[in-house]
């Protein structure tokens, strides 16, 4: 298990000195071909069969057509709610079916009327991800025809619960009553 | 007794003029309804005469003789045809128009009760031309393709049965049916008419009747025409008038069956020439039910019943046996009255609806319950359901075609009947049940006279359902021998006995046991159409929970390799033979000749005909 | 037949005096699950119905028809979502019929107690006959329960149903605190746009 | 007419009790032998009865309208019916009043009873049985009619009395070469009568959820359930006095008719269940071709 | 009834806000397909029908919801294996596996080797008894019963196997990060399991018999939601689904974890994509996970800890994971099965994401076969797919 772990802030800093020298493995010369078609990206090797790209979220469509040469499937779209920044971050995972390789796409917007083309025109499988995203974090994908009650009913729906600013213990206070035999607010740490 | 026939016969056409010159609504309909019910009363005061002796009446008219003669047989024809005939007549008391419909449909009645009590070819062919003309004419008021395409193939029919008897005159010198009978017993030992000639003679009438019957190769005219006339009208065209086809079969084996026996003798013990028939019978009932079942218009799928019913009628008489007979001609009784009753049901709809296709209907049955009523005792008649007219002829049917050794035959009756089950129960599902549309809110019961109409015509069918003794009886009166044996009640032939009351009481008793569980059970509370299994979904009646369209697609899909082949393969080839055609004609239409502007007219029409509808 | 009865809290119930020691005893031999697999529960159901367990053996049997069903199994947590098609299934029943909650999850919400789309007290919403703790009930935990149930309809006190006929307004309320009023017809549109 | 026989009335009413029980009887032999090809131990044989009692012991029964309630009494009664024409070992009943061509259509006409019913709730899964339904029938017609006209040309008669008397003196009908042809398609065939797979595609529990059964409850599904043990027990007996001599006595009877229920579920339990123009494109292949070479084999 | 054109954008809007147009289609109808249903159970289709033809599937998911991923954020490291595990009924293992690698890799933790065996022992037999589920799951659908009443008598030995094991007969809570909870209860216990191995293969020709190889089984499955190669990738299809396409993905081979790259199997690869070919990889990786299975039997455990030895671990609620993020994927009988775990450095995880494979072949690929599908062919298409609801909802 490799340990190339870092701390998510930091990690801006560094891609950029860390480009240059890719190694010549598969992943390097995978990344290195497609930081070639895609140059305002930034691409990483994070250990054997895992490689990172960090790329601005305008051009993030660019690049996913870019990358769908190589990488065949998109495994799923992740959305991390980064409340302290204020910040989505939407992690496309890739896989390559030829070359057995994962990339993370990672790319971050603005939580407030978070919005991101969609990518169903290369990945058509994206309407199910997206669709999910949308409700659970209220991000809005433009092009998406099917965004709204996916998942849930319409009234979690409005809240997208995923967000880290929703209050679940409230909500379900609110929603099923306070009559839990097992909650002590004051615990810190509670028995499930 | 002379009067007695003539008013038989011409009491629909004179109420038919009177009530299109008096063309004010009420007096026009108790005219044509005086008109039609004149029939009746004479036919019924004649009941005990005729099985004794017949009955003559003959005029003079234009230096030909015309003969009309009531026999047994012919009785029963004229009886069938007056009572769809009366039927039909209150039918349209409710669904006609104006004058001109009560013109045509009465003088069809004339024609088709002319052509049954003719007893010479210069009446019968007037007759049948004068019912071929009015029917056409009660299309035409319709649709004009389809009367066409009616048109069209009735021509080739006439012109078929012209030559037919110019044929038989120049050979026997007679046209009325006892000579021209004797002269053909006659040529059996003499031989005048070579084989070739009496197979051309048979092909000839075989056209002739057959289209009129529906039968398979030149059923096309029917679907359309059945379903463009007004729909009273179409009981009794397809009740009554398509008998007059069957009749013209039955005619054929009275005049020249000994003749076509000594001519073409026996194939695997059955007569050849009557071998054809049943095979043209079992063709049209399977194809033309499976027709029937794929269809998506409520008269459609009528029209194609009724070319199927009528096959079966062809199937019995080609089984060529004394029972075959007896059980086509109980099958006439039976597919007038139910058909009849069927037509009548669909006025009623497309009255009280304005609608034709399967779709736009449903859940009717709560709205006009006696109509349903009337509908299902058409359809337990149709698909033979025990205690029904339509079982025992069927049944009938079924016995001789299996006791003659038929065997493929019966097995086109067994595949036909389950085609009957089929269409008559999507016809129940898709008109009476399920969702109603919103818009069919505000359909009312049927108006009385209609209802009236159908009442007469459901009372056969239960009572020679239970009684088909009354019926076999009477044939056997007929034919002067003891055909299928038995009582009233109880059909017995030589190999099988059907004793109706039997199952009636046995089915009655069967209903009242169940009927007690039933009511022993809680009592129910009525529930709507969206509280029903959806998966456990909340549903609202915006939802469309029926099939309306392609409810037996799954048919269709395994039939793919047949419809295909039947629409597109057949197609070309004609069209093909079609260019042919047009470019010899075409010299010949530019030198201004009118029969050949005619016989081209005819042709391209028919090929639209069998294009557009096979 | 009446147009009077036109919804099951009106509806007069049929009492069977003779027979009635009869179809109870029916009753209880023969309980037919309406098959409606409410969560991870569902997984024990077929072992239930195979070699090992086999509770066709006392007259079990799953029925898709809820028309036909006796005993309804909540068989885990249930979502709002499943919990409206829940009670529609359930309404469709025929009295009398039994409610069997299975596992924790629909008595307290269980591992999801703090979930917000898990219905913590089922009960409140529809009446329960016999719950089954446990995450997830051994088969031979829910066989128990199933025995249970028996023993109850023999004496009468799985009264379930009668319960929700008696209370209607109680748990009707309680149903549309949680869903919003009119959740039937609103729920029942939502798929018009999409067809 | 006017006189009572009450011989027969004793009689009928002795057969309608033996016929309801055993086909009850029959059903729980489907599930438990089905049970034990599974290796389970199964249901008791008297399971059936229960289900029937308990769905009759429903306190609360709902309608969709008048012909709802009409078409599961309509099954039943028309199957009564049926059963009472067929010649049930020593008991001839009615049996020389009706033909096979009457009791082969009465067998089929409980069908439109349940379809009546099933049609008239309007909800889509049960019309699509229905649909599925009727196109079994019109698929199975033409095998099952030409395996019927083979049994009648072969013995020269449509009385069901007179074939079990002819084959009690010329031996079973399968013993005939011809007729063992005629057997094989009526077997497939018997198949789909008893809505087993793999033609169960009527009630295709997966599919369509139970199809034209769906809506029924309580005591409609009662009396369905009982009709479908009568019919069980008349479909059996019909069998056998086509094609296995019929019986002398009831005990006789019995083992021919669970002989022939076996063949069902052993087959039933090895084969999926076909779509439905499979099933028609089956039935039109070789039941057709088998029962055309056996009819004219008979001819 | 004619049918009124609603204008697209119209449409759209109204979609948007679940408001309601009038008037539908009345040619078609509509069916709802589940939940309350044999075949789906606890996931709703609904169907646009004309005839016995589907025109347009709308697959609902959603009643398996219960926010695991939120519910995640909020327990510890430790107590989320008991939460996660939930979301795989059938293969409970599979998500504690992946759970687990993640959190290894985050923290870069060496899992001890015996971890590993005994891991990769429960992620193979959780496969074969999801296996058996799966045999009667498709036979019920395609109305054979009997073979599936079997194979879940079969998977009742697994069950026993892993209540010895772990236990727990459907939720095992077994494999945690650093290792696994429990040790190998002795050498009795790997005698059952090769004995087990040893009776399912000798019964896998009855199954054959019966269903595989059956005449209507190829009936029903052949040209039944047919996809290609390029249409599966595209939607990101995987596992037997994929493999049935032609495409040979498969996590165990391109993306080996435990002890899969040491071990002697192949990947069943059939290129016509319809429901025939992945019943028949289906079965054949039945075999070859039986044939795993074997194979590591004979490897045998290796000796050493089961856990990792690290102090943190005594106060495991108070367990804290570094910052960090990583992506564990296994292959389970579905597919490619995929955790995302974000950390912040505190005991709880800040993101913790599953990809079900469901997830992808359960909405958009299913709407797309189905349609033009019969109505027969809707559970074979279901199942053949092998969708299973809560890897939708989670």
């Amino acid at each position: 298990m490799d340990m190339n772990e870092k701390p998510k802030v930091e990690e801006k800093a560094e891609e950029v000195a860390e480009a240059p020298r890719l190694p010549n493995t598969k992943e390097g010369r995978l990344v290195k071909a497609i930081l070639e078609k895609a140059p305002y990206a930034e691409g990483s090797i994070r250990r054997e069969r895992r490689v990172e790209f960090k790329v601005p979220a305008d051009r993030i469509h660019e690049f996913l057509e870019v990358a769908s040469e190589k990488f065949e499937i998109l495994i799923q779209i992740t959305t991390v709610d980064w409340l302290k920044e204020g910040e989505f971050e939407l992690v496309y995972q890739l896989w390559s079916v030829s070359e057995s390789v994962h990339a993370f796409v990672r790319t971050r917007i603005p939580r407030e009327n978070a919005e991101m083309p969609t990518v169903m025109d290369i990945w058509p499988v994206a309407e199910t991800y997206e669709r999910e995203a949308h409700e659970f974090f209220g991000i809005i994908f433009k092009g998406n025809p099917r965004l709204g009650p996916f998942i849930l009913e319409p009234r979690e729906y409005e809240k997208h619960p995923f967000r880290k600013d929703f209050n679940m213990i409230g909500y379900v206070k609110m929603i099923y009553g306070e009559d839990f035999d097992r909650y002590d607010e004051s615990k810190t740490n509670y028995v499930i | 007794m002379i009067n007695d026939l003539m008013i038989l016969i011409f009491a629909p056409l004179v109420a038919g003029i009177l009530a299109w010159a008096f063309d004010v609504r009420g007096i026009r309909e108790a005219i044509g309804f005086i008109g039609a019910a004149i029939p009746v009363v004479i036919l019924a005061k004649t009941y005990q005469t005729v099985l004794s002796n017949s009955i003559n009446y003959t005029i003079t008219v234009g230096g030909f003789k015309l003969i009309f003669q009531l026999t047994a047989l012919n009785w029963y024809f004229a009886a069938v045809a007056a009572i769809v005939g009366i039927a039909m007549a209150l039918g349209m008391i409710s669904t006609s128009r104006s004058g001109y419909e009560w013109l045509f449909a009465l003088m069809s009645y004339t024609g088709v009760l002319g052509v049954f009590l003719s007893q010479d070819f210069i009446g019968f062919f007037l007759l049948w031309e004068l019912m071929t003309f009015a029917s056409f004419m009660m299309v035409l008021r319709n649709n004009r393709h389809e009367s066409l395409k009616y048109f069209v193939l009735s021509v080739i029919g006439a012109y078929a049965m012209m030559l037919g008897i110019a044929i038989l005159y120049a050979k026997t010198g007679a046209l009325d049916f006892a000579t021209i009978r004797q002269a053909l017993y006659m040529d059996l030992s003499i031989g005048a008419i070579s084989k070739g000639e009496s197979a051309l003679l048979f092909v000839l009438f075989l056209t002739a009747f057959g289209v009129k019957a529906g039968a398979f190769p030149l059923h096309v005219w029917a679907p359309g025409a059945y379903s463009e006339a007004n729909q009273s009208y179409t009981s009794f065209f397809s009740g009554a008038l398509s008998k007059a086809g069957v009749y013209g079969i039955l005619l054929l084996y009275i005049l020249m069956g000994a003749k076509l026996y000594a001519e073409f003798g026996t194939f695997h013990g059955h007569l050849t020439f009557a071998y054809v028939i049943a095979w043209i019978g079992a063709i049209t009932v399977v194809v033309a039910s499976f027709l029937a079942v794929l269809q998506e218009d409520i008269r459609k799928l009528f029209a194609y019943s009724s070319v199927g019913q009528v096959g079966y009628i062809l199937l019995a008489f080609g089984v060529g046996t004394s029972l075959g007979f007896a059980g086509g001609l109980f099958h006439v009784l039976s597919h007038a009255v139910f058909k009849g009753l069927f037509w009548l049901v669909t006025a009623a709809i497309i009255l009280q609806t304005g609608k034709t296709k399967f779709k736009d209907m449903g859940g009717l049955a709560e709205k006009m319950p006696f109509t349903f009523a009337m509908g299902l005792i058409a359809v337990l008649s149709l698909s033979g359901i025990p205690p029904m007219a339509g079982f025992a002829s069927k049944w009938l049917i079924y016995e001789a075609a299996i006791q003659a050794h038929m065997p493929l035959v019966a097995g086109a009756i067994f595949l036909g009947s389950g085609l009957a089950f089929a269409y008559v129960v999507r016809f129940l599902y898709a008109v009476w049940f399920g969702q109603r549309p919103s818009d069919l809110d505000n359909v009312k019961e049927a108006p009385l006279p209609l209802l009236i109409g159908m009442a007469i015509l459901a009372i056969p069918n239960i009572l020679f359902g239970v009684a088909p003794g009354l019926v076999t009886e009477y044939i056997n009166k007929a034919f002067g021998s003891e055909i299928v044996g038995g009582d009233y009640f109880k059909l017995v032939t030589p190999t099988g006995t059907y004793n109706a009351l039997l199952v009636t009481i046995v089915l009655v008793l069967g209903l009242a046991i169940a009927g007690l569980v039933f009511l022993y059970g809680a009592t129910t509370r009525k529930i709507p159409v969206t509280n029903t299994y959806q998966s456990g979904n909340p549903v609202i009646e915006d939802y469309n929970l029926s099939i309306r369209r392609n409810f037996y697609k799954p048919l269709a899909e395994a039939l793919d390799f047949w419809l295909k082949y039947s629409w597109d393969r057949f197609y070309e080839r004609i069209a093909g033979i079609a260019e042919d055609f047009a470019d010899t004609l075409r010299q010949s239409f530019y030198n201004g000749n009118v029969q050949s502007y005619s016989w081209y007219l005819a042709i391209v029409l028919l090929i639209l005909a069998l294009w557009g509808v096979l | 037949m009446s147009e009077r009865n036109d919804d099951f809290i009106t509806y007069e119930l049929q009492e069977f005096k003779l027979f009635e020691p009869l179809f109870r005893w029916a009753r209880k031999k023969s309980l037919w699950i309406v098959a409606f697999c409410t969560g991870c529960g569902g997984i024990e159901m077929p072992p239930l119905a195979t070699a090992r367990y086999d509770f066709e053996r006392f007259g079990i049997m799953p029925n898709p028809a809820p028309r036909m069903g006796d005993l309804f199994l909540i068989t885990g947590y249930v979502t709002p979502k499943t919990l409206k098609r829940i009670i529609i299934t359930y309404e469709m029943m025929q009295d009398p019929k039994y409610v069997m909650i299975h596992g924790s999850c629909p008595i307290n919400g269980g591992v999801y107690w703090d979930s917000y789309n898990v219905v913590k007290q089922f009960d409140k919403y529809l009446p329960v006959d016999v719950a089954i703790a446990g995450c997830m009930p051994r088969p031979e935990a829910v066989m128990d329960g199933i025995m249970e149930i028996m023993r109850k309809i023999e004496s009468g006190k799985a009264d379930g149903w009668k319960r929700y006929r008696d209370n209607y307004e109680w748990y009707k309320k309680n149903q549309d605190e949680l869903f919003g009023e009119g959740w039937r017809e609103k729920e029942g549109k939502r798929w018009l746009a999409w067809i | 007419m006017i006189g009572i026989d009450w011989k027969i009335v004793l009689e009928v009413i002795g057969m309608l009790i033996y016929a309801t029980f055993m086909g009850f009887i029959f059903m729980g032999i489907e599930r438990k032998a089905m049970a034990r090809i599974q290796r389970r131990v199964g249901p008791p044989l008297y399971q059936p009865i229960l289900d029937t009692l308990k769905l009759l012991g429903k306190k609360e029964s709902v309608s969709h309208g008048l012909i709802y309630d009409f078409g599961p009494v309509f099954a039943l009664g028309a199957t009564i019916t049926a059963l009472l024409f067929i010649p049930i070992a020593n008991f001839q009943l009615f049996s020389s009043n009706a033909d096979l061509i009457v009791v082969a259509y009465l067998l089929e006409v409980p069908m439109l009873g349940i379809m009546l019913g099933a049609m008239s709730s309007g909800n889509p899964y049960s019309a699509v049985g229905v649909q599925r339904g009727l196109l079994t029938m019109v698929a199975m017609q033409l095998p099952y009619g030409l395996a019927l006209i083979a049994i009648v040309q072969h013995w020269g008669s449509f009385k069901l009395s007179e074939i079990v008397a002819l084959q009690s003196v010329h031996g079973w009908s399968i013993t005939v070469p011809a007729l063992l042809l005629a057997f094989i398609v009526f077997d497939i065939v018997f198949q789909a009568m008893l809505g087993l797979e793999p033609f169960d595609i009527i009630t295709a529990p997966a599919e369509i959820s139970m199809g034209p059964m769906l809506e029924y409850g309580g005591k409609h599904a009662a009396l369905l359930f009982t009709q479908h043990a009568v019919q069980l027990f008349a479909e059996t007996a019909f069998f056998a006095v086509l094609f296995l001599g019929g019986a002398s006595n009831l005990i006789e009877l019995l083992i021919k008719q669970i002989a022939v229920l076996f063949i069902a579920i052993f087959v039933a339990s090895i084969y999926p269940r076909f779509t439905i123009d499979q099933a028609a494109k089956f039935f039109w292949k070789w039941p057709t071709i088998i029962g055309i070479i056996a009819v004219l084999l008979t001819v | 009834m004619e049918k009124v054109e609603v204008p697209r954008e119209l449409r759209e809007e109204a979609r948007k806000h679940d408001m309601y147009l009038h008037p539908i289609d009345k040619d078609t109808y509509e069916l709802f397909f589940g939940p309350q249903h044999m075949a789906t159970e606890n996931f709703s289709i609904i169907l646009k029908m004309d005839g016995n033809r589907v025109e347009k599937a709308i697959v609902n998911p959603g009643f398996l919801h219960r926010g695991f991923e939120k519910l995640a954020e909020q327990r510890p490291y430790f107590t989320n294996i008991a939460l996660l595990l939930r979301i795989c009924v059938p293969e409970s293992d599979v998500p504690e596996n992946i759970y687990s690698m993640a959190v290894d890799e985050i923290i870069g933790w060496e899992v001890p080797e015996r971890a590993i065996w005994i891991r990769n022992v429960v992620l193979e037999m959780a496969r074969l008894s999801a296996w058996m589920f799966w045999i009667m799951g498709f036979g019920n659908e395609i109305g054979l019963y009997t073979p599936g009443q079997w194979a879940v008598a079969y998977r009742e030995r697994f069950l026993r196997l892993f209540e010895e094991l772990t236990g727990g007969r459907v939720y095992h809570i077994y494999t945690v990060p650093g290792g696994v909870r429990r040790d190998i209860p002795g050498d009795h216990w790997l005698r059952q399991l090769r004995d087990t191995v040893e009776y399912l293969k000798s019964k896998l020709k009855d199954f054959d018999e019966i269903l595989f190889d059956n005449y209507i089984t190829f009936e029903r499955t052949e040209g039944v939601g047919v996809m290609d190669r390029k249409f599966a990738l595209k939607h990101a299809v995987t596992g037997p689904n994929l493999r049935a396409t032609g495409v040979p993905y498969d996590v165990r081979k391109d993306d080996p974890y435990y002890l899969y790259d040491q071990l002697d199997f192949e990947i069943p690869v059939l290129k016509e994509g319809d429901s025939l070919a992945r019943v028949l990889v289906r079965r054949y990786e039945i075999e070859q996970d039986l044939y795993i299975l074997e194979q590591l039997l004979d490897m045998g455990p290796p000796s050493g800890p089961y856990m990792v030895k690290d102090p943190k671990l005594k106060n495991l609620p108070r367990f804290k994971v570094p910052k960090g993020d990583a992506y564990a994927h296994v292959e389970s009988t579905k597919g490619d099965f995929g955790a995302y775990v974000v950390s912040d450095g505190t005991h709880k995880p800040y993101r913790v994401h599953v990809r079900g494979p469901s997830q992808s072949h359960g909405v958009t690929v299913l709407e797309e076969l189905l349609r033009g599908a019969r109505l027969a062919d809707v559970p074979v298409i279901l199942k053949t797919l092998d969708n299973c609801p809560p890897d939708i909802d989670r």
